[in-house]
């Protein structure tokens, strides 16, 4: 299992802040979401960091045992 | 030495300023920010949220950028995340250096990074309910005048 | 308003801090500087004098003018006058506005104006005597920043 | 009788911040001064000030009863 992390607004269109998937392709995972919070997570604003690390290319990904994938909208501070 | 904390409590800023200004007898200039929940204007709370594994560690980071700019003295950053009240205290910087522009700098870069460009998520509650804050134009703006 | 004050014997930075802090809660941003007198350096007293008529009205301008360029909610000036040692208190400006570049600009101009076009003069002590202190060629490079 | 009034450096030279001086013409006065605080009094960097307000020309100027003259070397505040 891998799990899947929702931050701001993000967490609110997923219903929840967390969620746990199997371990696998990230289009794999995605493809299996409600298409509506799918396309907010590929939305060009959202980052991605997988085990706390930031993505600079989400190509490729594939989410072992224990991974944690973030999905980071845009930041506001202060 | 920079003081790094992320606060999931309330923040006391005269108590920590004072701290701040004990440290720090040889430096000539001192500049603090503190930013907080305003009162009026309709919000009744205000939600920060933060990300574990990154947003302290972006904190550390952002501090050593700031201390190898600028050659400062003492430097502190405390930032609440959690829910807040109008008039509790979001955001405390300290920066202490022998020369006052020092430290007015190092302050503003530390501000502006932690408002645009540090791992918080923002939300604001009024008599409509919960909105997440998006940065506006001008925090990137702010942001621009240090490339 | 404005709260101007030339004080000429020794200043509470943290209670003007804390006080301050509790007449603004409703400016998002609250900029202090605070600059002291260094301890280190060999410095052993600092003398700053003030000319009556001119030196506390000076500052009232002052504190005029940069409530005119940038909107602020409050606004502090306290400078020393007379004999101070290391580690003490010279000057402390505090600047509350709804948005930080407000806060941060009144308040480096506001130090950077008592620090060179304002009515004081200082002297300090070293195990040389007394010397008077002239302005550095910085804080006129630092003037023409707001011209 | 006038004043002058001698601020920073100008009090050391003059050995004193505060002189009584007979009411008069400014170059009068200066002229019955030391001529090596003259000197200093008259330098480019010395602004006056009369009861208080800036002159910004100091040609002409006549001191009545009562009037007081400043004279400001380079000022270094903060």
């Amino acid at each position: 299992m891998a799990r899947l992390i929702f931050l701001g607004r993000l967490e609110d269109i997923a219903g929840t802040g967390e969620m746990s998937v199997a371990s696998g392709p990230v289009e794999h995972i995605l493809a299996a979401l409600d298409p509506a919070l799918a396309v907010q997570l590929l939305g060009e604003k959202v980052r991605m960091a997988l085990n706390g690390r930031l993505l600079t290319d989400m190509g490729g990904i594939v989410l072992g045992e224990g991974d944690e994938l973030a999905f980071l909208p845009p930041v506001s501070g202060g | 030495m920079a003081d790094v904390r992320l606060a999931e409590s309330a923040l006391d800023p005269v108590a920590e300023i004072a701290a701040f200004n004990a440290r720090y007898p040889t430096s000539g200039g001192i500049v603090t920010f503190l930013g907080q929940v305003r009162e009026g204007g309709g919000v009744e709370a205000l939600e920060l949220k933060h990300y574990g594994p990154m947003t302290l560690p972006g904190m550390v980071e952002l501090a050593r950028i700031t201390q190898a700019r600028w050659p400062l003295e003492g430097l502190l950053i405390v930032h609440r995340s959690g829910i807040m009240c109008p008039g509790d205290p979001i955001v405390l910087v300290a920066a202490a250096a022998r020369h006052r522009r020092d430290a007015f700098e190092a302050a503003d870069f530390a501000m502006d990074h932690l408002k645009s460009e540090s791992w918080f998520w923002k939300r604001e509650k009024t008599a409509n309910g919960w909105r997440w804050i998006e940065p506006r134009e001008q925090d990137h703006d702010d942001l621009e005048r240090w490339r």
